[in-house]
């Protein structure tokens, strides 16, 4: 082969590597100052502690490369994902190999821009500049069809998604198109370029790449290099703040609109709702379409299947909480009027207390179910809303207005705290979340009743006998997903009947549709979604539906063909006195 | 040789009536004082739940009834009952032998007049539904040019004391809904008021009908009985009621006020009612034998209501009791 | 407005009284409100028309002031009223008419309430002949001071010598003809017109050249009832009645208020000077109000009386720019003098609402 | 001058030019504002009723007869937690609603 080291046609590339590096370093450090203080030097820290590193490592290798979440998911887009970014980084990486060993520079003098960007721009054309030996020969071209491999996936899912298993593809605008079609033609260009050495090929190969990294970052592929940017800021345990600073933008940029969440989000049942997906929501937040970005948060269930089937890990609900958070409410609560508030039968000898709250309110046979298995359990227990009570919190955070929350926290507090009991019981998973999350109760076991239910059971305090009614169980979101209590209910309907599963199961369990997350979904809308969700639960046709959650259990009710009960009746009807 | 019977009313209810009548092989006989049959219906444009056109029903009533004897402009002047039967002299001296008489004189609509305090031919800008119903028909009426602001009071003339009319006429409520909807299509940008006590949509689709007035049609709809009607300086209407729901009175100008007329019993077949024995009931309406199982008969044998001469009916419950008359009759015939 | 519409109610709200031979009962608040209103009465029927209307001095109040203030029960009111008729009857008159509204609303319910429970008049009866040893007739007819007027109304206009017209311009006086609630809210048939058009007052307006407003609040009642202004805290009370009045006819700039009531003649024109000190604001033009006259004064402006005779210098609001417009001729200082000349002295004047 | 009493103002609501900007902003987004029927069931399992007067029913009315700063007051008391939407005989988004006053 000639000895040249230069030709015109690298220019392009260079040009446009140049160009994405420089774009890329100044997005970094962007983000890292957007960081709070506090967040930027834990983030710091993070990258030396041993332990995080190790993470970062693992997950550079396992996401970006590998894209493990994805096979776990659909093995065909795993394969087609791993295929290009595994093969491309081995091309590069044995090309560098290469490059070092050949050391094409020596004995050569060459000036100017030559000498300085050889190293730049050799390995990516070494076959034009120089031979290589066999083992070199094979490894390059093996991983070029690797590379081609996927892409030949990808234009099948391009052509009719659904042979790869995706029910619907995100809607891509103009230049998202522009960019799939460079991405699909650089390596073929490489292929025929390398095997006829056409010049022709070489200048589409160089110009490809141009265009490639010119429009990366103003396309879905600038995930490419933002993934592991956030790889290292997820694994730093950094706390969301505002919806398009810092970490926020580190995510919506790892966003590749890869559209998992569309199919797993339970409002694509409707066409029009699929449009209110996550995958749309990051696009809005990328183009600063806040009107649409507000509104399609506050459409969002916040049921967290997006978060769950995300392949890149993406917390799109905290964003949309912290969209809402940042909504400015003229009007403030103001709930002085709960201070003088006190429970008239406050008996502090309690240890269990068990707190209904509002949504139970309205579905009595749980409160006389939980009373009826405390009573015959022999605890010594306490209703601490047994008059209406106060609203837990949760509701009013889920509209972003986590301070005006506040008062109604410090006042059930201040209750819980009186009345000395060692364990609070919730019977609704929203409460559970935000007693979890945002009560500081020292001393207090805070327990979904599913989880007091398999204790009782477990320890003995409750006989149950097992009738021959077949249950399915559905996973409330707020306490499958948001705290992975999967088992406890499970055990416990084991003990009481034939538990059955429904199609899609613990963290792939569908809302109910009755969320209070959502303020525009109309009544049509939820209908449509807890039927579709009725449905999956009804895969293995059970006689019950067993849910665990006061609103999912007036939602299914109106649509279930069969009968909704809540898993406190399936126990106290069960209960051996 | 077929049996004649006497049916006193050519409305809907006898119409209807002799429409069956015939089927079964009787000779009906129609006597109606006005100049053609139909009765109030045949003036009405529209019918609710579903806005149907009135004149559909009315054209098929009337095809149905084209060879039918029918007397127009003729009143029954003296009647008679002997053991074969009821003998009939009518205004223009004819005379009729019949087996069975049915009183289907239907109502009289409210005389708005009487409630003085809405000031129904008082102030420029005061009609009735019936009026309105015109409006919707023949697309004109004085009171009403392009008016911006419009309101219909529920319940003039029934379930008030002070006209002696303590009963629910039943159908205004609906009316006035369907109406408001009519009005808020021919002006589109105007606003809609009506003032009711109860919405009693009682029937099929009725709800809906309500459903849709409020959403589509933007209709408001004020619980509060109207008080009080005056005229300002520039001829619109200031009302007075209290939004009972609000707790508040309210005061409002109108440039339209519809009042939604209730059904009265028709006093002009008083004297015949009597010669045949039949009294009113506490409503002033005809008195039936019993409320069920009697509806279409009277104290007198041989004497057959039917519609809305015992009580404010809607067309399906005047046709419904028009075709349970006709096998009354037919079974008294045949007994 | 559909004048036909009225005057077919009118048509069916008919009172057939006879206009002579009068038992006269007056008003026990009349005189100290507008004191020239009933002398004037007497004065046209009498000597103006040369009908027999007779007073005895022996009649006392009708009750009413007691009875509509809750501190008489109904039967002792009844029992004066039995009274009274007593006293008709050895005056040897069969026909009763009284001065002031209220007691017209006594009189009627009285009447009605014996015509419905026989046994409650004999009961009454029995009262009076234990309490004054005497016997009572009931009134063949019973009428209303102004009802007579109404039925004089022509006859004053023959003799008439000023019009409801402003002279200067020609064009008839806009008067607001306000009806005291117990004429005919009670009882509607026993009220020239009925209740929601009573045409007493129009009768009159129309019959002497004035021109009828009909403003929306012409119902509301001036807030004078007993109960509410006795005690001074619920005063406010009646003063917005009439403000929301006035507030109602401001558009129509009325010359001219014409009342039938001792209550309404009185508050219609006091509250005017309380709400101009209140709230700075007058209703008539150029800072004066409007003149809130009784029927017998207006009665008595239009036959040629003296204003001062008829004691329209005791109004509140300044009477002059009426007497202008009805080109009435007065003496301005002759105002404040008394019957033989006396100075009775100018009172204090108002800050907002002029007085002249 | 003080007269030991005062006018005491109508409580009469004025319907003619009544302030509805409120009412109708939120017409746009919640066409369904207009189909209640004030039966009343959001007031009865308000959990701010059990200690306030807090009445979604009085607030719509509250907003259609120009009591819109009464209305913004009441509102401070809610707590958000959603009963009025689940208990609403004629579907109303009531919390959706709740949320677009305040903002």
């Amino acid at each position: 082969m000639n000895s040249q080291i230069f030709h015109p046609f690298v220019i392009p590339f260079v040009l446009g590597m140049a160009f994405v590096l420089t774009y890329c370093l100044v997005g970094l450090v962007r983000v890292v100052l957007q960081l709070p203080k506090e967040d930027r030097k834990k983030f710091l820290r993070s990258l030396v502690t041993p332990k995080i590193a190790w993470a970062n490592i693992r997950d550079l290798f396992g996401d970006c490369l590998f894209h493990v979440k994805i096979w776990k998911r659909n093995p065909i887009l795993g394969y087609m994902h791993s295929a290009i970014a595994f093969g491309w980084f081995m091309i590069i990486v044995i090309g560098h190999i290469m490059l070092f060993t050949l050391k094409p520079l020596e004995g050569v003098e060459a000036e100017g821009f030559a000498r300085t960007f050889t190293n730049f721009y050799y390995p990516i054309f070494y076959k034009f500049f120089a031979t290589e030996t066999p083992v070199f020969a094979f490894l390059m071209d093996f991983f070029l069809l690797v590379i081609i491999s996927g892409i030949l996936i990808a234009v099948v899912k391009k052509i009719h998604s659904r042979i790869v298993g995706v029910k619907r593809v995100t809607k891509f605008g103009f230049a998202d198109n522009m960019i799939r079609f460079a991405l699909w033609t650089i390596f073929p260009f490489r292929l025929i370029a390398e095997k006829t050495n056409i010049m022709a090929f070489w200048w589409l190969y160089s110009f490809d790449l141009l265009i490639f990294m010119c429009m990366l970052p103003f396309t879905r592929y600038m995930h490419i290099p933002t993934e592991a940017l956030f790889i290292l800021l997820r694994h730093a345990g950094l706390k969301l703040r505002e919806p398009r600073k810092g970490y926020a933008l580190a995510q919506i940029y790892s966003c590749p609109s890869c559209g998992l969440c569309i199919d797993a989000c339970p409002m694509s049942v409707s066409d029009k709702n699929s449009g209110n997906t996550s995958a749309y929501f990051m696009k809005k937040l990328r183009n600063g379409d806040s009107a649409e970005a507000q509104r399609i948060a506050e459409t969002c269930m916040q049921c967290g299947k997006c978060v769950a089937v995300c392949p890149v890990s993406i917390k799109s609900c905290d964003i949309k909480m912290s969209q809402r958070e940042a909504t400015p409410y003229i009007i403030n609560s103001d709930h002085s009027y709960l201070n003088d508030y006190t429970r008239t039968d406050a008996s502090d000898a309690s240890s269990v207390l068990y707190f209904a709250g509002c949504m139970t309110q309205l579905t009595p046979k749980i409160m006389r179910a939980m009373k009826k298995i405390m009573e015959t359990a022999g605890e010594e227990y306490e209703f601490l809303d047994k008059d209406g009570g106060i609203c837990c919190g949760r509701p009013m955070m889920l509209s972003g207005k986590t301070a005006e929350a506040q008062a109604m926290i410090a006042k059930n507090t201040e209750l819980i705290e009186k009345s000395g009991a060692k364990k609070l019981v919730l019977s609704c998973p929203i409460c559970y979340k935000v007693f979890k999350e945002e009560y500081h109760l020292e001393g207090i076991e805070i327990l979904h009743h599913t989880q007091y239910l398999d204790e009782l059971v477990r320890n003995g305090k409750l006989k149950v006998n097992k009738s021959d009614v077949n249950y399915v169980y559905h996973d409330p979101c707020e306490l499958g997903r948001a705290f992975g209590v999967y088992d406890e209910p499970r055990e416990v309907l084991e003990n009481v009947g034939n538990l059955r599963k429904a199609k899609s199961e613990k963290e792939l369990s569908i809302c109910c549709g009755g969320s209070l997350g959502s303020f525009n979904l109309t009544q049509k809308e939820r209908d449509e979604i807890t039927t579709n969700s009725v449905a999956d639960l009804m895969f293995n046709n059970p006689d019950e539906i067993v849910t665990a959650c006061p609103l999912c259990l007036r939602t299914f009710a109106r649509k279930s063909p069969v009968a909704v009960i809540d898993i406190a009746e399936v126990v106290s009807n069960q209960l051996v006195s | 040789m077929k049996e004649n019977i006497l049916i006193i009313g050519g409305g809907a209810a006898g119409m209807e009536a002799a429409t069956q009548l015939q089927n079964m092989g009787l000779t009906p006989i129609i006597v109606e004082k006005s100049d053609k049959l139909g009765g109030h219906i045949a003036q009405w444009d529209r019918l609710f739940p579903a806005f149907h056109p009135a004149n559909d029903v009315v054209e098929q009533m009337l095809n149905q009834v084209k060879d039918v004897k029918t007397y127009l402009n003729t009143e029954v002047t003296d009647i008679q009952k002997d053991n074969n039967g009821f003998h009939a002299v009518l205004s223009n001296n004819e005379t009729i032998d019949a087996k069975a008489v049915i009183l289907a004189t239907g109502f009289d609509v409210f005389k708005a007049e009487r409630k003085q305090e809405y000031g129904y031919g008082i102030y420029n800008n005061v009609m009735t539904s019936v009026e309105l119903e015109q409006f919707f028909r023949t697309g004109k009426d004085a009171r009403i040019n392009n008016p911006k602001k419009i309101g219909f009071v529920h319940c003039v003339g029934a379930r008030d004391v002070k006209v002696c009319n303590t009963y629910c006429s039943k159908v205004c409520c609906t009316t006035a809904l369907k109406q408001a909807c009519e009005i808020k299509e021919v002006f589109p940008d105007a606003e809609v008021y009506t003032f009711y006590m109860d919405l009693r949509m009682f029937g099929p689709g009725y709800e809906d009908l309500y459903l849709k007035t409020q959403k589509d049609f933007d209709v408001k709809c004020i619980r509060g009985r109207v008080c009080e009607v005056s005229e300002d300086m520039d001829g619109r209407l200031v009302i007075k009621a209290e939004d009972t729901l609000f707790g508040k009175p309210l005061k409002m100008t109108l440039d339209v006020l519809v009042l939604m007329c209730s059904m009265e019993k028709n006093r002009s077949i008083d004297a015949i009612q009597t010669k045949l024995g039949i009294a009113n009931n506490s409503d002033g309406f005809m008195q039936n034998k019993d409320m069920y199982l009697g509806m279409n008969g009277t104290s007198q044998d041989g004497v057959f209501v039917a519609g809305a001469c015992t009580a404010p009916k809607s067309l399906p419950d005047t046709i419904g009791e028009a075709r349970s008359v006709a096998t009354q009759v037919f079974n008294y015939i045949n007994r | 407005m559909i004048i036909e519409g009225k005057q077919k109610i009118w048509a069916d709200y008919q009172k057939d009284i006879p206009d002579d031979h009068y038992f006269y009962v007056r008003s026990c608040i009349r005189q100290a409100f507008f004191p020239g209103s009933e002398v004037t009465f007497l004065d046209i029927t009498r000597n103006k028309l040369g009908k027999d209307f007779y007073e005895n001095p022996y009649h006392t109040t009708c009750g009413g002031i007691a009875y509509h203030s809750d501190t008489i029960p109904q039967e002792t009111a009844m029992t004066i009223i039995a009274r009274q008729f007593a006293l008709m009857k050895e005056s040897g008159y069969e026909n009763y008419v009284c001065s002031c509204i209220t007691s017209f609303g006594c009189y009627t319910e009285t009447l009605e309430t014996w015509h419905e429970y026989p046994e409650l008049e004999a009961k009454i009866r029995q009262y009076l002949w234990d309490s004054c040893k005497k016997e009572f007739a009931k009134p063949k007819y019973l009428a209303h001071a102004s009802d007579i007027i109404y039925k004089l109304r022509f006859e004053i206009a023959k003799q008439s010598k000023f019009k409801l017209v402003n002279v200067k311009t020609g064009k008839p006086l806009k008067v607001v003809e306000h009806i005291g609630c117990h004429y005919s809210k009670m009882f509607p048939s026993k009220g020239f017109g009925g209740a929601e058009y009573p045409h007493v007052l129009v009768g009159m307006i129309e019959a002497w050249g004035g021109e009828v407003v009909d403003y929306p609040e012409r119902r509301q009642c001036c807030g004078f009832g007993f109960r509410q202004y006795f005690v001074q805290a619920n005063r406010g009370y009646s003063e917005s009645n009439t403000h929301k009045k006035f507030e109602s006819m401001e558009p129509y700039e009325p010359d001219l208020i014409i009342t039938n009531c001792p209550g309404c003649p009185y508050f219609l024109d006091r509250w005017q000077y309380v709400i101009a000190e209140q709230t700075g604001k007058t209703y008539g033009k150029n800072g004066y109000g409007i003149p809130a006259l009784t029927y017998e004064e207006v009665a008595g402006l239009v036959m040629g009386y003296d204003p001062w005779d008829l004691g329209l210098q005791m109004h509140q609001v300044a009477i002059e720019p009426l007497l202008e417009k009805m080109g009435i001729p007065y003496d301005p200082k002759k105002k404040y003098q008394g019957l033989n000349g006396k100075d009775l002295g100018v009172p204090q004047c108002p800050m907002h609402i002029k007085s002249v | 001058m003080d007269f030991g009493f005062c006018l005491s103002p109508s409580s009469h609501v004025k319907m003619d030019g009544v302030d509805l900007t409120t009412f109708n902003r939120l017409k746009e987004t919640n066409p369904d504002i207009n189909t209640c029927i004030a039966c009343g069931s959001c007031t009865a399992t308000c959990t701010a009723g059990n200690f306030t007067e807090m009445s979604f029913r009085r607030l719509l009315l509250m907003l259609q007869r120009g009591k819109e700063d009464e209305a913004k007051k009441m509102i401070q008391r809610c707590m958000l937690c959603g009963k009025c939407t689940l208990v609403c005989p004629r579907g109303i988004n009531i919390r959706k609603i709740l949320l677009d006053i305040t903002r």
